[in-house]
């Protein structure tokens, strides 16, 4: 189970997750959508992306997280300012905080469709608990990178959770 | 909530607190999985009893719903619980690459003054 | 008056503030309160003496009988006087005193902050006005004895004068508040009008006592006040003999009129005055530093004023003023002289001083200090002492009058043996030490130095001569402690009277003492006292007894932190379930809802026992990710399918993260000694699994209510537009509780990020500690570090 | 203002989101940090005017009425704790920014404060019992963040300590709110006086006990305190400062309401006994150190003593100097412990027997430090005093005597703890010779430091407003907050 000694990895496992990605997130956010009438909600489609995310790490290694599309702590503080925005818009209409608005829409082919404002707000948490899934994932990744860059001396650019590179005290007290 | 829950409960919250009271903080992580466990069971069980699902429109009768809410207090009580054990795992991982193990040691200085009662290094100044 | 008050803390402010850059005009720049408000108390006193006090008022906390209330009268005038006009001239002498090498603006700062806290104390009439000057004043003195702070003596003695003085105000407090609980009513006037008694009156008078004994040195609290000498000498002779040490007199004198018939009043006075009259004459005569000596000396005469003050009789409240106003006069005269020999001899010890006498306006001024404090005619010193005389014979006062008469003439004895010798040591050259300084080589004391004293004790000879327009004056002061004491008088002879035979007695037994004891005393230095053992004994008692209560509560060991948390939560529920035992129905239990929840709560609770029994990481994780996917089951089975779909998910998030964080840690658990043996643990854990379940089974039939959910139900899709109503409350009804819970997510997410990369910004470290190529680590150069 | 009340969570959490976004640009948070918390201050300001002019402030989220939706109430108590608790927390993010240490320029540091500053924010205004559960886990989450920033060898064994402890913590108040919604079918808090009173003896009792031991945990009191003098020390300076100034005190408030509001009269005796044992082992504690951070941390165990004390004695003019003593007390411990920040700056350390000589050599600083140290002691004419003086003038017309006797004494010994760094660090000679100048310090340390004790010397000289703000606080409570109740003043 250890993902360092996930290499060499299967080739069809990870081809199969790879493939299988995209249409398990679509599957996602259908869990959150559809949360609001039935079994569901923003939370259980996040961690479902999560869990994605942890099968693309055990079957493609550390690569596949690190090399994200997105900074996952961009993602994070997205989703919580979408949640918290959609609470807080209502104040600038006079309303209560997390007020919600229901508008039927007529789309064409569909017919009348409800749009519940809270589900702007399932969507932030769908979006947030996502990010926080991979950021936990890329950090352990990034760890594994270097504990195996200090066993093989092989030097390398900081992830993208290299927020906060050695500083100059870190520096003094290893000069001491 | 039955007899049977209530020794569910009984038994997760005993084990949890046997693992919590160990040493090396991954037992006591896993005794707080346990205790939470315990305790999620416990506010669904407590405050409502097994009924229809709350979903309008499957069929049962809205008065024969069970309490939706201990339901939504336990969702929000299980996403802390997670962010509280993978907040933990981390300091684990960080006490070990400390020192090489996850054990929670006592406090120095609490050790300190209760091996050497007497002695007060820095205040014994008296005339 | 409270304009006075805030000229001082301001000129004590910019001394503070000003510091460094104001060293030079501190003191001459402090000086000018205690002169501006010496002239004011002369130009108020006809009307104040003619029974018309000044009052001023602030409120402060009126809820709480807090307010700052100042009435100025008569005793508070002669009071005044004397803060300001020793102030005045400590003030002039301490510019000439203290060398560049004192923090002098500091110095003035602290005692510009003495002196309007003195003043406030002794002008005030709000019981916890008084309380409040009164702490003020113990401050100061304690920052004032710590000047020389690298000293550590100077440091313990600050310390103890603060911690005696500070138990004593906690008690003078307490008093203070049961007395005004007991009267009705916040000020020290209102006190004595309503003059309460019974009750509490008694305890709340023994509080006060303490408080007042602690103050003003007395027995037996009398030992801090030696210790309190490391202070620079003006500042004892300012604080620690003319003011501060009269506080506790002060509370005394306006107490004691009205409540000394008290029954337990009258003996604790005594007793205390008594033992520190004996004590502190006693120990004077066995010190070789002059200034010790005369602090041992303070705490003898402070006793004397407190026996009569305290024995609140018409004639000894009179006698105690002017011995009060006496002692004034000597003692800080005789401090601030040997403050000059010190700066011209280089030393205090008696046994090494030589050659003062060649100074002759200082020599003369040490002659008539002493006169005075031995009380020869025709000083102020005989005079008071003779009144006092007078007063105790009088009696009024019971067997404590009586038993104090034996003991002030017994005191009086000692005075004059251990002002001889204290005179003798320092004006005479009979020393005897081998490195007794030499005589040729003396700085001769300025002007500013040696007048002062020698005005001071000029008063003291002068106020002897005119006793008798003093002692009217006086009169005048006394009667606003107690009316009946005016109309007294004092007088420079007044006939062959027992006062007489018995001055004579003391001054002779006292030369005869003296000459007697001349060869002991001489040599041998005072043990500590018995009281200074205490203390020291108490304190370290409480430093080592302190550590061994912290090791005890306080073990460092996490589990029995747990231990205890969790057994109060168990005793918690047991308390409880024994309350509640007998009322509960058990039949409206049922053994279970299902028998498919029967098997999935076993099932559940089997996989957490596997979970307590694994020896392996990755086995212990895998038990509990089981635990929890049968947990599902248990809430799917109450009619919860959010519930079940999400606590799936999160045991598979879990279990994920678990494995990727344990695949770095050991195997196997890690080593260590348990803190109980595992038959304790597991009781302690059964024990409180139990008690938690058998609670939450108690209080899960005890619903009085409808819940709340039924609102939600029937709102949730006309209001909300979700059917699915546990959702509906998680983002709308109760989305405010989602927005918590996943801002706790984003920053425990925020937390793992962190202590991981502290893990890897650590292995950097070490990187860069064994050497390893600092060029390439993070793919940048050094220089774009700095 | 009707829906005002939430941004004093939302704001905060707005700057979060922003912060983790800009998570690389260290300016870019602090400016959202400052004005967030600035803002949100000055707004705190407003709503305590208004609550003490007009009338408590009732927020229900989503526009629900009030016993189905989760409201935020302001009344006299939860808008003078805002008020202070903003206040403290903005003077020290400012102070923080002038020590520059390493913690504070983590990427972590803006984000995890705000939301400190949401949950305590939110946690104060708390109408809702589940909501109060969450807006604790929020400030405790935050404080598990701020607590370990460094993720050094003491951080993380203190950490330990302090993060188990808590979660436990939370486990027995999510208990006990289960519990409660169990037995009442609300959370609203507005509607739980009455229908606890309505509840069998003995399941009142679980449930206040249960209640009691989360909110002690997290107050410290005895026996539950044990993890604070352990864990607060080896947070960073400015950290600890509002952990020590604040965080405890969210427990005591806690304690306040629902012993007061809830269970009134129902643990009196227990409750005294609990708070002699905690000011008594908390002032020992704080003598047998020898370290600034740990005398203080235990001092703060005895200081939640006094507070306990005049809970457990109840009635108006007591609980009048409870909240009294909260209002001083937050500043004046916050400022010791700032204090102890620019010690650390310059010395490198806060143990005693390597400090020395720091009042010749720096006499603000001297003054910084008496003054909150003498008000912690009780010495008058500091705040502390008049606090004091009103737990024990309760005391004694109760005839409580000896409680008024242990405060007393405790008292005394607090002075002898609070000397120990006085003649420890400030009086005598450095142990050492290195060169000794001015001290070094950023100026916005030792402003910030000024502005706190200034602050608490306020509290000095408006103590009689400010005691009688108390007081009709007290009243407040004393009177449950639903006009329906039938519970008069106990």
């Amino acid at each position: 189970m250890s993902p360092r000694s996930a290499t060499p990895r299967s080739t069809i496992l990870s081809l199969t997750v790879s493939g299988l990605t995209p249409v398990l997130v679509l599957v996602a956010v259908f869990v959150t959508f559809r949360g609001h009438n039935a079994p569901g909600g923003g939370f259980a489609g996040g961690l479902i992306v999560g869990i994605v995310l942890v099968l693309r790490y055990l079957t493609d290694g550390t690569e596949a997280v690190r090399r994200l599309p997105v900074d996952p702590i961009v993602v994070i503080g997205a989703g919580l300012l979408l949640a918290v925005a959609t609470g807080a818009v209502p104040l600038l209409f006079g309303s209560s905080f997390l007020e919600s608005a229901i508008w039927k829409v007529n789309l064409p082919l569909i017919g009348e469709v409800k749009i519940v404002s809270s589900a702007l707000f399932d969507l932030g948490v769908f979006t947030l608990v996502a990010g926080v899934v991979a950021a936990i994932l890329v950090a352990l990744a990034e760890a594994d990178n270097e504990a195996r860059r200090g066993e093989t001396g092989d030097p390398e650019d900081g992830g993208p959770l290299d927020a906060d590179p050695l500083d100059d005290d870190d520096r003094a007290e290893a000069d001491r | 909530m039955s007899i049977a829950q209530a020794g569910l409960i009984a038994v997760l919250f005993s084990v949890g607190t046997f693992l919590v009271l160990h040493r090396s903080l991954t037992r006591i992580i896993l005794g707080i999985g346990l205790l939470g466990n315990a305790v999620n069971l416990l506010i669904l069980t407590s405050g409502s009893v097994p009924d229809g699902v709350p979903i309008l429109g499957t069929g049962s009768d809205p008065a024969d719903f069970t309490d939706p809410v201990p339901q939504a207090l336990v969702l929000t009580a299980i996403v802390i619980g997670l962010a509280i054990v993978a907040f933990l795992l981390s300091m684990a991982y960080r006490s070990w690459t400390i020192d090489g193990n996850d054990v929670v040691e006592d406090d120095l200085s609490d050790r300190r003054i209760a091996a050497e009662p007497d002695v007060d290094e820095d205040f014994g100044e008296e005339t | 008056m409270l304009i006075l008050l805030i000229v001082y803390a301001a000129v004590a402010a910019v001394c503070l503030i000003g510091h460094r850059r104001l060293d030079r005009v501190a003191f001459p720049l402090s000086t000018v309160p205690h002169i501006v408000t010496f002239a004011w108390l002369i130009s108020v006193a006809p009307s104040v003496l003619d029974g018309d006090p000044m009052v001023a008022s602030i409120d402060w906390v009126g809820q709480l009988g807090l307010s700052i209330d100042l009435r100025l009268d008569g005793f508070g005038l002669l009071m005044g006087l004397l803060v300001t006009g020793v102030g005045a001239l400590v003030t002039v002498y301490s510019s000439g005193y203290f060398s560049e090498s004192y923090e002098r603006a500091r110095i003035a700062g602290l005692l510009g902050v003495f002196a309007a806290a003195m003043l406030g104390l002794v002008w005030s009439d709000g019981l916890l006005t008084l309380f409040v000057f009164w702490e003020l004043t113990s401050v100061a003195s304690f920052l004032l004895i710590g000047t020389d702070d690298r000293s550590a003596t100077a440091r313990a003695a600050a310390l103890r004068a603060l911690l005696v003085t500070g138990i004593g105000g906690l008690s003078l407090l307490a008093g203070l508040v049961l007395l005004g609980i007991a009267g009705g009513t916040t000020t020290i006037s209102g006190l004595l009008a309503a003059d309460p008694s019974g009750g509490v009156v008694p305890a709340a008078l023994v509080l006060v006592l303490v408080g007042t004994a602690t103050k003003s040195a007395q027995f037996p609290f009398q030992f801090w006040l030696p210790g309190a000498m490391a202070a620079p000498t003006p500042v004892s002779a300012y604080l620690h003999s003319a003011t501060m040490v009269k506080a506790g007199i002060v509370v005394v004198a306006r107490l004691a009129p009205t409540f000394a018939d008290v029954a337990v009043w009258r003996p604790i006075i005594v007793v205390c005055g008594l033992g520190s009259v004996l004590l502190g004459g006693v120990r004077s005569m066995r010190q070789q530093d002059a200034k010790l000596a005369l602090a041992h000396g303070t705490v003898s005469q402070l006793g004397l004023i407190m026996i009569l003050v305290g024995l609140g009789t018409p004639a000894t409240t009179y006698a105690g003023v002017a011995v009060l106003l006496a002692h004034a006069l000597f003692k800080a005269s005789w401090f601030l002289a040997v403050g000059a020999v010190d700066h011209a001899t280089g030393t205090r010890d008696l046994r090494r001083i030589r050659g003062v006498r060649r100074f002759g306006v200082l020599a003369t001024a040490v002659v008539l200090a002493a006169a005075s404090m031995a009380a020869i005619p025709p000083t102020f010193g005989f005079v008071t002492k003779e009144g006092a005389l007078e007063a105790l014979i009088e009696g009024g006062a019971g067997w404590p009058g009586t038993l104090a008469l034996v003991g002030v003439v017994l005191g009086s004895l000692l005075t004059v043996a251990y002002t001889i010798r204290l005179a003798l040591g320092v004006l005479g050259d009979g020393t005897i030490a081998a490195d007794a300084i030499d005589p040729e080589h003396l700085h001769r004391p300025g002007p500013v130095l040696v007048g002062p004293p020698a005005l001071l004790a000029l008063l003291g000879l002068a106020a002897g001569l005119a006793a008798g327009p003093v002692g009217a004056w006086l009169a005048r002061v006394a009667a606003s402690l107690d009316p009946a004491s005016g109309g007294r008088e004092l007088y420079l002879w007044h006939g062959f009277t027992p006062a007489l035979g018995l001055s004579a007695f003391a001054l002779i037994g006292g030369g005869a003492l003296w000459w007697s004891t001349r060869a002991a005393t001489a040599t041998t230095d005072a043990p500590r006292s018995l009281s200074t053992i205490a203390y020291d004994r108490g304190y370290e008692g409480v430093l080592s007894g302190s550590r061994r209560v912290t090791g005890v509560t306080q073990s460092g060991s996490l589990p029995l932190y747990l231990g205890i948390v969790l057994l109060s939560v168990a005793a918690a529920a047991g308390a409880a379930l024994a309350t509640h035992a007998g009322s509960f129905d058990w039949s409206a239990v049922p053994l279970a809802n299902s028998p498919l929840e029967v098997v999935a709560c076993g099932a559940t609770a089997l996989s957490a026992l596997a979970v307590a029994v694994a020896r392996q990481r990755f086995a212990a994780a895998l038990a509990l990710g089981g635990s929890g996917y049968l947990l599902a089951l248990v809430f799917l089975l109450q009619g919860a399918p959010d519930l079940a779909v999400t606590q799936f998910l999160v045991e598979t998030v879990t279990i994920a993260v678990y494995l990727l964080v344990l695949a770095r840690l050991p195997q196997r658990f890690s080593a260590a000694p348990d803190w109980a043996p595992l038959g304790v643990r597991i009781a302690v854990s059964v024990v409180i699994g139990l008690s938690v379940a058998g609670f939450a089974l108690q209080a899960s039939t005890a619903r009085t209510d409808p819940s709340v959910a039924e609102e939600y139900i029937a709102r949730s899709e006309p209001e909300a537009g979700g059917r699915n109503v546990v959702n509906v409350i998680i983002v709308d009804f109760r989305g405010f509780d989602t927005m918590g819970e996943i801002t706790v997510l984003a920053i425990a997410g925020a937390g793992v990020i962190n202590l991981v990369a502290a893990a890897r910004r650590e292995q950097r470290r070490k990187q860069l500690l064994d050497g390893t190529d600092v060029k390439d680590l993070s793919g940048r150069a050094p220089e774009v570090w700095r | 203002m009707t829906g005002g009340l939430a941004l004093f969570v939302a704001g905060p959490l707005l700057g979060t989101a922003l912060c983790f976004i800009v998570a690389r640009s260290q300016t870019a948070q602090r400016v959202i940090a400052l004005s967030v918390s600035g803002a949100v201050t000055v707004a705190s300001i407003a709503v305590l005017v208004h609550v003490d002019t007009v009338g408590p402030v009732t927020t229900s989220m989503g526009g629900w009425p009030d016993a189905i939706s989760i409201t935020f109430v302001a009344d006299r108590l939860g808008a003078l704790m805002l008020v202070i608790g903003n206040v403290m927390m903005f003077a020290v993010l400012v102070y923080a920014i002038g020590q520059g240490s390493r913690d504070e320029r983590s990427p972590w540091y803006a984000p995890a404060y705000l939301a400190l500053v949401a949950g305590v924010s939110g946690a104060f205004l708390a109408g809702d019992l589940f909501n109060l559960f969450v807006c604790f886990e929020i400030l405790l989450m935050a404080s598990y963040v701020l607590m370990t920033l460094e993720g050094s060898d003491d951080q993380i064994r203190s950490g330990t300590t302090y993060v188990v402890l808590n979660v436990v913590e939370s486990l027995v108040l999510v208990t006990g709110v289960a519990l409660v919604f169990a037995t009442t079918g609300t959370l609203s808090m507005a509607e739980l006086p009455d229908r606890l009173a309505a509840l069998p003896d003995g399941v009142a009792l679980g449930l206040s006990l249960l209640l009691l031991i989360a909110f002690g945990l997290k107050a410290a009191v005895f026996p539950l305190f044990s993890w604070l003098p352990d864990s607060y020390p080896a947070a960073p300076s400015p950290v600890s400062a509002v952990f020590a100034g604040l965080l405890t005190k969210v427990g005591v408030y806690a304690i306040l309401r629902t012993q007061t509001q809830w269970f009134p009269d129902s643990n009196r005796t227990l409750l005294l006994v609990i708070a002699a044992a905690t000011m008594v082992v908390g002032v020992l504690g704080a003598i047998a150190q020898a370290d600034i951070k740990r005398i203080l941390s235990f001092q703060i165990v005895s200081s939640i003593g006094y507070m306990i004390a005049g809970i457990a004695l109840g009635g108006v003019a007591a609980v009048a100097a409870v909240v009294f003593y909260i209002v001083h007390h937050i500043p004046v411990k916050t400022s010791l412990f700032l204090v102890d920040g620019i010690v650390e700056q310059d010395e490198g350390t806060s143990e005693l027997s390597r400090l020395g000589g720091l009042g010749r050599r720096s006499g603000f600083l001297a003054v910084l430090f008496l003054i909150p140290a003498f008000s912690l002691a009780g010495i008058p004419p500091f705040s502390g005093f008049i606090g004091k003086l009103g737990v024990i003038t309760v005391g004694l017309d109760q005839g409580e005597w000896w409680i008024v006797a242990v405060a007393l004494v405790v008292s005394i010994l607090t002075l002898v703890s609070m000397m120990k760094i006085w003649t420890g660090a400030f009086w005598g000679a450095a142990p050492d010779n290195r060169p000794r100048g001015v001290l070094r310090h950023h100026p916005l340390m030792s402003t910030m430091t000024w502005f706190v004790v200034a602050l608490t010397l306020a509290i000095v000289m408006f103590a009689g407003p400010i005691y009688s703000f108390a007081e009709r606080t007290a009243a407040d409570l004393a009177v449950a907050p639903t006009a329906t109740t039938t519970v008069g003043a106990p």
